[in-house]
């Protein structure tokens, strides 16, 4: 589904990816953690192409990504994204947040649009609040809205940045209610978090980076107990300890 | 254009001031009135066509004749020496006389007295030019962007005089009667021409023999009854570095 | 032969007022479509596209108005392009909004997060939609105040028309006061004109200001 | 059409034109001077607890703002007058300038001091300070820092706007223009290089905001 | 040490604190949770008089806080305070951050402000930064400075508004470090936080509040084996849940 080979990414001067390999399998369910500053963000971000590599491959769902609109347009469109910040449009309400990207890039029609959207608004249980618009919204819900529009694009692969960092406690647990049934019912994901919680229940690799590499990977059970490397103890001592 | 497209048009094109009573100005009514647009309108009459007036600040007026945005300009022009450099001036048709214009209590009575005082001027006028050459030097000279505000800073004592055209004790007397103002000393006449481009002679013998038939029928007389409340005065025949016709 | 100012010359200050509002209509209308194509190609992340509208921002902002617009006049003339002064004007006034509007709505522009840009990037969407329906719209609110403030200004600043030969106005103004001398009363009607022209704009504009400084304090 | 352009006039004209630059530079950075104070000082009187107080400072906003400068320079010179004060051209130059430009920075200083996070102040006073105290050491210089781009454009503003002050005879570069127009006739070559002159005058100023911004301002931020 | 009596708190016409009373001895470790919008950071707020009551009194450290100058005065000197957002101040250095209150409200010489900005800094050991701009640190760096800059003060209460919830996950360890430090030493404080494990660790009292009341409180062991209320028990349950 995702294949990842040799990839090297610099901002300026800066590394941020070296020499990164991954093979994620259709319906896989990926968990990536580490170290502010490891370069988790900038991985995902570079398989839908919100960053540009310098070296190496990428291949999603068959497509190569080179600089071509092409191919660019396609992987977009089979990849869906959540943002830590929602990053849901103000100025429209929860539906028109769902049905433009439809409308726009698939050109599908309105009222076809309109259904999907529905359709997803509710699969995340929020479908009577389709006429408010984001700031109405709790931060919780806010984030259901922003995987409900990615989902209607119907997209192959879902990515998530750190999906639940920027929420209230509580609301942290309904928006991992949710990704949990998109889990189970066989979507492929790719998540940056760090709720241990989560990982070991539907992970099926966790994926530890450090500086710019992947350092460690390894089913959760094993990963958690068993960690082979010092800085991935480090890590997880240091996360684990105060819960 | 030429002589024969503003005829063929139907239009001439005359570039006059806008708020210079009773020079050139735009009357409260919008219509362009004062001596320089009846000249105007007799000369489009003298044409066969008609007048399209284009109101001029002072500081535009020769750009906007050398760049041909006016086909000639009936426009307070006074006939310098410098200026007949840079346009075509015709014969004269009106005549002025600048001075230095004071309240009645001001004492200046020769040039150097005009040191003690300061001035004021509209700027790139032909009083600019006078009081500058005659006020001795040091003299504090104040130049303002026209007539209107030159009179209002002697009305309101930010100058203590001003280079002064025919109209100004006039207008400054119907302002503060009290002050009595007048003319403490005479630099000298000048005379108004129309201009036109140089080089361009069909248009300069137009205007000169559109001058002439004027003085001759007894319309310019009319005129200078109607705005300047005097007779007409004789016009030099010549005046040095100033030609009427195209060399 | 001194008229007092009455009623006539109100009128005429009137009719000056006429053309001021012309004036800014077109400056304006002229102004937002040149300042948007300005603000596109500011931010289209071409460097040296980006450049040149920069040094064209910088020069249009850098001089005086009546400047430009006796360039535009008398200076475009002088190279065979003669423009009648509405044209001419027209074309000063669009210029020089456009270099101002241009560069308030790039800033408009690059005040909406950047997580937008993304995410509508990252759900497919094109350049052209991408600015059409999430950037734009956000940036036309963001950049309203300025954008009234400005409209303000040119109000005030067609009064420069003048130097082309246009009665706007101030120019107006000058002329009574010219045949009436009694500059202080027509300056004070003609301030009070200018005033009763400007100070709604502004006064929506601070309204504006304050309702999206209410939003973003959500 | 027969004219040719000659830029001769405008080499020997210049010792004029660089004196006429000295005279707007002076009184640009005179009057942005003023206009710092009157912004500074109008911002705290705009918070301050007197109504009348306030009311004075938003009406005098309101009316700068919203007339145009020639009409606010002409009252200052002929009718200040009246009520017998008189300013000599330079002076009302400068304080119709200040004036005009102190409006303005009113209203930018305080939309600066709005945009500091309320945290800020609350950490301030949290930690015991006082209310002049919050403003002078908390509130004031990451305003300043703020808003610096639209207070210096206002101050390039201002200066472009001191050529209107020959209107009321003050010395500075378009007054000398106009003179050495009339002297010349060479309305467009003038006209041209005077603008060239202005352009920069304002880059000139611009790099000068950009050093003091470089000096005062450059603590890093994220 | 804190004293409230019946305080109650309206933001216009929204009721934000009914009835509260709460007595805090000196050396008290309190940690106050409950669901957002419950009145949390209100109620600590209102102890050094960021915010106005409308009835009710507030004892602190023997004086009672009236709309006096003076008397706002000594509390807040006598309370310090750190914010979920540092708050600290961007055009000063670390240093300076600290310096600034005790040479201006405690009117104390420069180089005795310095001596003990270094001390408290060493104390929550970020001395080597003095001389950076907050911007220049971490997250965690910068509470820490947060709480460095309160302590300069010499306060006799520490108040917390979520210190770490603004943190990546490997700072939030340093600051809770710094604060079981601080609590070890005997200062009175409280802490809005939801850090479950801290408030085991150091709390003498676990208070939960809802719609702006105290319903339950109690020390930490009774409190979150056997909470009294329903609403406790459901808000214990969320926020334990994915940990
Ligand atoms: N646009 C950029 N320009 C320059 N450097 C960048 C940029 N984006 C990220 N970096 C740097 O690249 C490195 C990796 O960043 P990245 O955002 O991928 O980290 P992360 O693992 O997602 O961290 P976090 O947990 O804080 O989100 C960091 O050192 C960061 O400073
Ligand atoms: N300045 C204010 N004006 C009006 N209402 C306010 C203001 N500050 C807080 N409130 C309201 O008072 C209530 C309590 O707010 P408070 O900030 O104390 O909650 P909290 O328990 O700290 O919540 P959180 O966990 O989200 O920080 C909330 O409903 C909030 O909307
Ligand atoms: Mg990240
Ligand atoms: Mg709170």
């Amino acid at each position: 589904m995702i294949e990842m080979k040799g990839v090297q990414k610099w901002y300026g001067g800066y590394q941020a990816l070296r020499n990164v390999d991954l093979t994620v399998r259709r319906g896989e369910k990926i968990v990536l953690c580490g170290p502010s500053g490891s370069g988790k963000s900038t991985l995902i971000r570079c398989i839908n192409r919100l960053e540009a590599i310098q070296q190496g491959g990428i291949v999603v769902n068959g497509h190569r990504l080179d600089d071509s609109i092409k191919a660019i347009d396609v992987v977009r469109q089979d990849v869906g994204m959540v943002f830590q910040s929602f990053n849901l449009f103000p100025h429209m309400t929860v539906l028109q947040n769902c049905m433009l990207a439809p409308i726009r890039a698939r050109r599908i029609s309105k009222t076809e649009a309109k259904a999907t959207a529905q359709k997803y608004l509710e699969r995340v249980r929020i479908g009577d609040q389709a006429e408010k618009y984001p700031a109405q919204l709790s931060g919780g819900q806010q984030q259901r809205v922003a995987i409900a529009r990615a989902l209607c694009m119907q997209p192959k692969v879902m990515l998530f940045d750190e999906p639940t960092s920027a929420l209230d406690p509580e609301m942290v647990k309904e928006v991992l209610d949710t990704m949990i049934g998109l889990a189970n019912d066989g979507m492929t994901m790719i998540c940056v978090t760090h709720e241990m919680g989560f990982a070991r229940q539907v992970a099926d690799r966790v994926i530890f980076m450090a500086g710019g590499q992947i350092i460690e990977e390894g089913a959760p059970n094993a990963f958690f107990r068993n960690p082979q490397h010092a800085r991935t103890r480090q890590f997880l001592g240091e996360i684990l300890a105060h819960h | 254009g030429t002589l024969e497209d503003v005829k063929k048009k139907g239009v001439v094109v005359i570039g006059i001031q806008g708020d210079n009573p009773p020079w050139g100005y735009v009357d409260s009514s919008g219509k362009q009135d004062g001596i320089d647009a009846d000249m105007g309108r007799a000369f489009a009459e003298y044409l066969g066509v008609k007048a399209e007036f284009v109101p001029l600040a002072v500081a535009n007026r020769i750009p906007a004749l050398t760049t041909g945005r006016v086909d000639i300009l009936f426009a307070t022009m006074a006939m310098l020496p410098e200026r007949a450099k840079a346009v075509q001036y015709s014969k004269p048709y009106v005549a002025n006389e600048i001075t230095l214009v004071a309240a009645q209590a001001t004492p200046i009575n020769s040039n150097a007295d005009m040191g003690k005082y300061v001035i004021g001027v509209p700027r790139s006028s032909t009083q600019d030019t006078q009081v500058t050459n005659n006020a001795p030097s040091g003299t504090e000279i104040r130049r303002f962007d026209d007539d209107a505000a030159t009179i209002q800073a002697l009305l309101s004592g930010q100058v203590q005089a001003v280079g002064a055209n025919l109209f100004y004790p006039q207008r400054l007397n119907a302002a503060k009667p009290e002050l009595g103002f007048e003319p403490k000393l005479h630099f000298t006449a000048l005379y108004n021409g129309a201009c036109t481009r140089l080089g361009e002679k069909e248009w300069n013998e137009t205007a000169n023999k559109f001058i002439d038939q004027i003085k001759s029928n007894g319309k310019l007389a009319g005129f200078y009854a109607k705005w300047m409340k005097v007779a007409v005065p004789t016009f030099p025949d010549s005046i040095p570095g100033v030609p009427f016709t195209v060399q | 032969m001194t008229p007092q100012f009455g009623l006539p010359e109100f009128g005429f200050l009137l009719r000056g007022l006429q053309w001021t509002v012309l004036l800014t209509l077109v400056a304006f209308v002229g102004g937002c479509t040149a300042g948007l194509i300005v603000a596109l190609l500011r931010t289209c992340g071409r460097t040296t596209v980006e450049w040149m509208v920069r040094i064209y921002i910088g020069i249009f902002q850098g001089t005086p108005l009546l400047l430009q617009l006796f360039v535009v006049y008398y200076g475009l003339a002088l190279l065979g392009l003669k423009l009648s002064a509405f044209v001419a004007v027209a074309i000063g006034f669009t210029v020089n909004a456009s270099a101002f509007l241009g560069e308030i709505w790039r800033g408009a522009i690059q005040a909406v997060p950047r997580g937008q840009t993304e995410a509508a990037m990252a759900l497919g969407l094109h350049y052209s939609s991408r600015m059409r329906d999430i950037v734009l719209p956000q940036a036309i609110r963001i950049a309203l105040p300025a954008t009234i403030g400005y409209l303000v200004q040119l109000i005030k600043g067609t009064s420069l028309a003048a130097i082309v030969g246009f009665i706007e106005l101030a120019r107006a103004g000058q002329i009574i006061s010219n045949q009436t001398y009694q500059p202080l009363l027509v300056f004070g009607v003609v301030g009070a004109m200018y005033f009763i022209l400007c100070w709604p704009l502004s006064w929506w504009g601070s309204r504006v200001e304050a309702r999206l400084a209410l939003a973003g304090q959500r | 059409m027969g004219y040719t352009l000659d830029f001769s006039v405008v080499w020997y004209a210049m010792p004029a034109l660089l004196w006429g630059c000295v005279g707007t530079l002076g009184l640009a950075l005179a009057g942005m001077t003023l206009a710092m104070m009157i912004g500074v000082a109008g911002v705290a009187a705009r918070d301050a607890k007197s109504a009348w107080l306030r009311a004075i400072v938003i009406g005098f906003v309101e009316i700068v703002r919203n007339t145009p400068f020639l009409v606010q320079i002409f009252f200052l010179f002929f009718a200040l007058p009246l009520v017998g004060l008189k300013l000599n051209p330079t002076a009302t130059a400068i304080i119709a300038l200040g004036v005009n430009g102190g409006a303005y920075a009113i209203e930018i200083i305080r939309g600066g001091v709005q945009s500091i996070h309320k945290g800020q102040i609350e950490a301030g006073y949290a930690l015991g300070l006082h209310k002049g105290q919050v403003f002078r050491s908390i509130v004031l210089k990451p305003a300043l820092r703020a808003i610096y781009p639209s207070l210096t454009g206002q101050f390039i503003m201002l200066t472009l706007t001191s050529s209107i002050c020959s209107a009321v005879s003050a010395y500075e570069l378009t007054s000398v223009a106009q003179r050495i127009e009339s002297d010349t006739f060479r309305s467009f070559e003038v006209y041209f290089f005077v603008t060239f002159l202005y352009l920069a005058i304002s880059w000139l100023l611009m790099s000068g905001f950009a050093i003091i911004s470089h000096r005062f301002f450059s603590y890093p931020t994220r």
